[in-house]
């Protein structure tokens, strides 16, 4: 942050409202990207791919060249990108359905192959855009529009934990889950995303954040409660912490 | 032009999109088109390109949207099974008007099918696989030069018009070897950088965009009309055909690609038996010649569709000559390759029933 | 058209695809059309293995055919499935050394040859299938030696270079044998 | 005279009230009045106790907040 | 047939799929098909069916492909980004030849496009989107009722041809309510249990196989003579479509799904201005009226084809029309809806032209 | 293994001959599955899915209904086939591209899901069929058709481990990576695809066996060296041994 | 075609879609014709929301209509889009208690109607969409006060059913607002 | 007379070897005749000194061996 105490929109924002439901965590991290941009003066040559669900607007809020990829394929994309311009930063921006439902293999092979791109994931436990259905990363007896009696692990399966299973991969250099729940919170989500960028910027391989993040409207909550919600039951079945870091302490 | 080569197909096809300066290649192997995936990952290094095996043919169309978003000429390949998989990728490629080349080498469906050479992706290549109001400029060479000629052709214009090609071979072309002389390789400066609205970081400017998505239905609309102006100038414009003895023809056969090259011997035992016939070889099959089909058929007795498919083409070719004269349609599928003997039959029967 | 229609079948290791494309590549040496499709995909593994060459004057319309005016069979199931489509008066070689029956037909030319003998006394049985294309060339004079020398020079590069001058004694040893 | 300002843009705070939740000083409060999306915006009753930490900042989703030391605006990067 | 609901369109054809003796529904949500998913998930369990949500469209089809193997009558839906990714399963499951149906409630396109209800998948459904020479029964309903009533139908039709069937609906039908009656609840053991070709264990019979594979391209274009010889019986027999005032109408518009009704009323609208015309809407578009249209147009001086795209069944009209009268094409995309006045301006100046 | 020291080809292989290569290890495999299916007597009730693959064929070399699923989806397959009938019995036999590749999501979640389905997972480090292209498991180094100067991690990325990504998944029942190189070690495997059926017919989840095997052909050596090779690297890079097993011992 | 054609738009929380829902409902009880069409995605979230509602005698071909003959504006940015579309001599419905403008034209009825506050005072902000589906009905007359209150009944079922009484109360304020 | 048997279906066996190589007593070989697939198919030359341990059995990947006990085969199910 700048010398002075004082807090402002970061220039690699465009002035565009987000679309974002009140209280939605997605403009939060939406700011921490975009400080971060800010502070490491790559503005001019990023390009940020947007995923298709609540964020798919993503690509228009950065004031960065940017595109929306096929439902699950931002990191396919990104792969592209970055293979045909090395000295770009390329950052995907993934929801939990786009990048752990239809998206899980090209997620696991950019990871594998240490495509040098960086990812951020907003894992809410639910399909926000389409209002609601259940995700990989819905816990169980969580109710959802497509788990109306609560996920069972009998018929659906188990909360699918990606970072866990990310850090197998051979190709990860940078790999944290976080929250934004509260201020010191944000700090270091912002801190996990600078290590993150970071490591592309280094050229140490692939790097991905995951931000657990509430969803007041589908979860049907305030975002209060939403913010309790996560702290009382998202933190259980997803730790937080760093799985992967090639990156080190910056002196 | 280099001396003439004795070559397959596949590896044409590849060596040929090199020199038309292509350094970037996204894929994933099948056969019958491997041949063209491994010889990129042998060749580009040497020439300091990009050669990525992707994890599936998916991951591949959407890595080529990156690739191409970035204004960088890039292209994929694969065969039928590989080409479904790709629709819908493709349909964002085209919504987001991004310039590529796809390379499908046909083998019998549908499903897993079996690995010889079919022309029954016809309808997914010229009509839209994919879903949305969309088309790609589909071009079918009939022999292994032709291929490595329309090769750079397809980069011009999915450069010229922001739009996807497509070559459409088969297993025959891909497998098959006979002589072919190159080009010479394309001065890489002189490609277009498309640095007016490719994704290259915004440095100075205003940030780039590329999507094929609009939340409003009266944008989405506009963007279509946009790209239905293209489309309607490349109908125009790119037109594509040959044809052989049709001045003084009473029939008029019409094949595309291999099928093409094969009525070619048709053609000939056709008219040494005194037959009055001419070939009719659409190029581009989008755009299709319906216009130079349709002068071409006046006063003639009849037409014979061929293709190695169950009929597709068939439906352009009646739609070119608009019930004006009898369209006949023999084909054989699931891989199977006409012989020019049954088809020379054929001929002789559709004349005897006097159509 | 006067095309020269040859198909090559046998066993996946007896190298009949080479054989075809040295022939293609000499065909196109003398400026001559030719075409080389080969059989493909798994079924290759263990069982067998053809590709068909055609030569002409003119351009080349289909590289398949149902009458070919050549076959050469380096093994049994080759003949069994090959010697019915070639057309009459047309030339069939036979490996001897693998085959060992006669063929049913009696409107067509018979050359046999027993190549991998030939091809051991030579010194090495690899370079059996030459041996039977030097029957064919002689059979046909369709290339010239001198075009399948060259054929072999830019067939046979890099560390296979020094296998050209086994491979030019095996054709010619091949040619010899059925020279009457 | 106040050290620190906050000023929240009325049209995109969507009044989700995490700045009021999370201001350890409590002088932010919803305002009555509505926006143009129907929201009641967030606004600051009491400027003097504001100690500037940015927490209302920080944990705006709609980057409608702006923390000013002084009161004439301090020109950042 | 049950006392007359307010439902939703999508609500409606998943309760009338149950009815209809499905119990077994894998798919992926996706807007403005959601709701169908969502009420599966919700209904299924209280009449003893199983529902899963697949991990994309790609599993669901792929799962469809399983459940179908078995027999066992299933279904999924989607929306056309969607149904593009199930083009090789779906290819696939034509070549093994199983039962199941498949419901896009198409959005506006190319690529991500909108959610808005649109038609430019035509060519995908009835063409085959998918690699080879297979065919979908595709069935276009123009309200919920109808949708209801075809559903049951496209099951039947699906079971006695070992093909799949596709409801090809759009955003509209699928999100509006009307009212709508249902059949009874179809005797699940009256259902087909497909023993005789099924896998379901082979204890005291010959083992089943199920596949779209033969390696020998013979074998494989045998297979595909199979699928040709149903595709032409169903040609011949499974026709649908529906005239309104074609008798003394001296122009003819044709239309579909929803784009069919709201040309009902341009119909009233031009009939009470006096001008004779007629509304030709198929039902079947795959098998295409193709003789149908032709026998109606007869005498007629002009066909006029609305549709929401830039024009893709507009094709099949005019091999129906097979060029006997000029065939005009009206159509707004993207996820615009042409509304009765537009339309009504269009046959206007069509006549105007004196088409 | 019956009461008498005899060997005998299993009933539950069809009478065609096996389409592999000479001293490939699909066939040895092959025999150990129609062994247990034998032992176990659920011939009758057994739908086996092929993949794409040189085991395509495989689904006409079991005497059970079978059928060879697109490329990669076999999970997916089996996955409808179980939840259609529950009380039969569906195994599925994939390869390294099949599965490890194209296949990764529809794997990772059908083991998530605990699936209650068998795979067979064949890992030759290589694409057989189509002629020796580099596989996700390809070791680096190794050359292949499409890595010809050898795999490099910088450009392709790491050797895919599915045994320990799997095991990060909830519904996995028993799991465990074998060896069919040696008398003994065929043993072994065959207790491990008992245990694996056996996980299945007690309904307790998803189970899956990787059998590290040779492929002689585009490995280009002989069957001999390829079992050298298998034993001296593949198994360094791909150490043996169960990784989940909720089974338990038979007494 | 006297098609009655209905445009109701407010906010995403004013339950716009429920009342069209209620009004189409009633009107199939009365054996009419009828649709509803909801405006749809994610850019309702926040943003106005909206639906169609057609009731007719004969079937009902378009659920879209261009020239609506009534308009319920439930909020500013509702009145600002809608009102244009209005047909000649149509019926513009507005909520004062959030609408603090006037509408710009002259040609068309218009009923102004203070619903959150006589929502309020009957005890729940939250119908204050029923009392102006009320007024509507007043207006219109369209639809019988029975087949509303049966529509309410299929609509609100189980834990909802308790809010019958208070909707009805909801609608007949709405009515005798408007009645003069 | 021998008590265990090998028997080699010669046109299954495509004369990988694997048998011979992992047979603890070296009783077979490759026989010098081709089968019909053109393979040296495998061959038990020492039927005295077979253990019958089944090894070639279950090593082989064609299925081609059957290990019998005692001349006369036994049935097994
Ligand atoms: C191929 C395809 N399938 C499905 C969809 C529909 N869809 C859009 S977003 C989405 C999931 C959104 O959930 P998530 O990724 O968790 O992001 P969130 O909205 O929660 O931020 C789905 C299923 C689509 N657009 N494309
Ligand atoms: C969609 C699709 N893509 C590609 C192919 C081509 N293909 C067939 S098998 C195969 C990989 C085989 O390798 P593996 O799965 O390791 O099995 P193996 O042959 O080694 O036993 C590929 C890429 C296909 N049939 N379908
Ligand atoms: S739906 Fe959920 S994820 Fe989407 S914007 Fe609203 S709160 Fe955020
Ligand atoms: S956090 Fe931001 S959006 Fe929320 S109330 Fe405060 S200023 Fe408004
Ligand atoms: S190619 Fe390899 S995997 Fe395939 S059959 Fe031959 S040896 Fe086995
Ligand atoms: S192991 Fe089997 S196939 Fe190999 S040589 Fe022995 S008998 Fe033949």
């Amino acid at each position: 942050m700048s010398a002075i105490k004082t807090f402002k929109r970061p220039n690699a924002l465009s002035s565009k409202e987000f679309t974002y439901c009140p209280g939605c965590h997605h403009g939060i991290v939406h700011r921490l990207i975009a400080e971060i941009i800010d502070e490491f003066e790559i503005q001019g040559k990023t390009l940020m791919v947007a995923p298709v669900g609540c964020s798919v607007f993503a690509y228009t809020f950065f004031d960065v060249d940017g595109t929306v990829a096929a439902h699950g394929r931002a990191p396919a994309v990104a792969t592209g990108m970055k293979r045909a311009r090395p000295n770009n930063i390329v950052f995907t921006y993934q929801g939990d359905g786009d990048l752990a439902a239809i998206g899980t293999a090209e997620i696991i092979h950019a990871a594998n192959r240490g495509e040098k791109i960086t990812t951020i994931f907003i894992n809410n436990a639910i399909y926000g855009m389409t209002g609601g259905q259940m995700a990989p990363t819905t816990l169980l007896g969580m109710k959802t529009t497509t788990s109306p009696y609560g996920r069972k692990a009998e018929n659906e399966g188990y909360p699918i934990h990606v970072c866990e299973l990310l850090k197998e991969t051979g190709g990860v250099a940078y790999l944290e889950r976080v929250t934004v729940n509260s201020p010191n919170e944000v700090r270091k989500a912002k801190k996990a995303l600078k290590k993150a960028f970071t490591a592309q910027i280094k050229g140490l391989g692939f790097s991905l954040v995951e931000v657990l993040s509430t969803c007041p409207t589908n979860w049907g909550m305030s975002p209060k409660e939403a913010m309790k919600w996560l702290d009382e039951n998202m933190k259980k079945e997803f730790p937080v912490g760093v799985f992967v870091d090639k990156v080190g302490d910056e002196k | 032009m280099s001396e003439k080569l004795m070559v397959k197909g596949n590896e044409a096809m590849a060596e040929a999109a090199i020199r038309a300066g292509c350094r970037l290649y996204f894929g994933y192997p099948i056969t019958p088109q491997s041949e063209l995936t491994e010889y990129m990952a042998r060749r580009l290094p040497e020439v300091k390109g990009t050669f990525l095996q992707s994890e599936s043919e998916v991951a591949a169309v959407n890595m080529i949207y990156g690739a191409a978003s970035t204004g960088t000429r890039v292209m994929t390949s694969t065969s039928s099974p590989g080409f479904s998989l790709m629709q819908e990728g493709i349909s964002y490629i085209a919504g987001a008007q991004l310039p590529c080349v796809f390379i499908n080498v046909v083998r019998g469906g549908p499903g897993l099918g079996d690995i010889q050479p079919a022309q029954s992706d016809y309808f997914q290549g010229t009509k839209g696989g994919g879903h949305g109001d969309y088309r790609l400029i589909t071009l079918a060479p009939s022999s292994i030069q032709e291929a490595v000629d329309l090769i750079p052709l397809a980069f011009e214009l999915a450069d010229k018009y922001r739009n996807p090609s497509l070559i459409l071979a088969d297993g025959m072309l891909g497998q098959m070897m006979e002589p072919v002389s190159f080009s010479e390789f394309k001065d890489l400066s002189e490609l277009p950088d498309h640095s007016d609205w490719a994704m290259q970081g915004n440095e100075g400017r205003e940030p780039h965009k590329i999507t094929s998505f609009d939340i409003d239905p009266n944008k989405l609309e506009e963007m279509n009309m946009v790209y239905n102006e293209k489309y309607k100038e490349i109908m125009e414009k790119e037109v594509r055909y040959e044809t052989t003895q049709v001045e003084d023809a009473e029939y008029i056969m019409v094949a595309y690609g291999t099928m093409g090259r094969i009525l070619s011997n048709v053609l000939k035992m056709a008219r040494s038996e005194g037959i009055k016939v001419g070939l009719f070889r659409p190029i581009s099959l989008w755009p299709f010649p319906y216009k130079a089909l349709n002068d071409l058929i006046k006063g003639k007795k009849g037409v014979l569709t061929v293709e190695m498919s169950t009929g597709q083409m068939v439906e352009d070719v009646k739609l070119g000559v608009n019930g004006e004269i009898p369209v006949n349609f023999y084909g054989r599928t699931g891989g199977v390759v006409p012989t020019p003997n049954e088809v020379l039959e054929q001929l002789k029967q559709m004349i005897g029933r006097g159509e | 058209m006067n095309e020269n229609i040859l198909i090559i079948a046998g066993f996946g290791g007896q190298g009949v695809m080479l054989m075809g494309q040295v022939l293609a590549t000499a065909a196109m040496i003398e400026d001559k059309h030719s075409t080389w499709l080969p059989s493909y995909g798994p079924e290759m593994r263990g069982g067998t293995a053809n590709c068909t060459v055609v030569i002409s004057e003119e351009m080349i319309g289909s590289p398949i055919a149902d009458t070919p005016n050549s076959v050469i069979a380096m093994n049994i199931p080759s003949l069994l499935k090959f010697e019915e489509k070639l057309s009459p008066e047309g030339l069939l070689i036979i490996n001897t050394s693998v085959v060992d029956r006669e063929p049913s037909r009696k409107d067509i030319q018979v050359a046999k040859i027993d190549a991998n003998k030939i091809a051991e006394d030579i010194g090495n049985l690899r370079v059996a299938n030459m041996v039977i294309l030097g029957a064919y060339v002689e059979k046909t004079g369709i290339i010239s030696m001198e075009s399948i020398e060259k054929a072999f020079e830019r067939k046979l590069t890099g560390k296979k270079a020094k296998l050209i001058d086994m491979n030019i004694k095996a054709v010619k040893a091949g040619m010899k044998a059925v020279r009457n | 005279m106040a050290k620190y300002y906050v000023e929240i843009d009325k049209e995109r705070c969507k009044g989700c009230g995490l700045c009021i939740e999370y201001c350890p000083k409590n002088v932010l409060s919803f305002s009555d009045e509505f926006n143009s999306k129907g929201y009641h915006p967030a606004q600051l009753h009491d400027m003097e106790n504001c100690i500037g930490c940015g927490f209302c900042y920080m944990m705006c989703p709609d980057t409608a907040i702006t923390v000013y030391k002084e009161k004439e605006k301090v020109e950042t990067r």
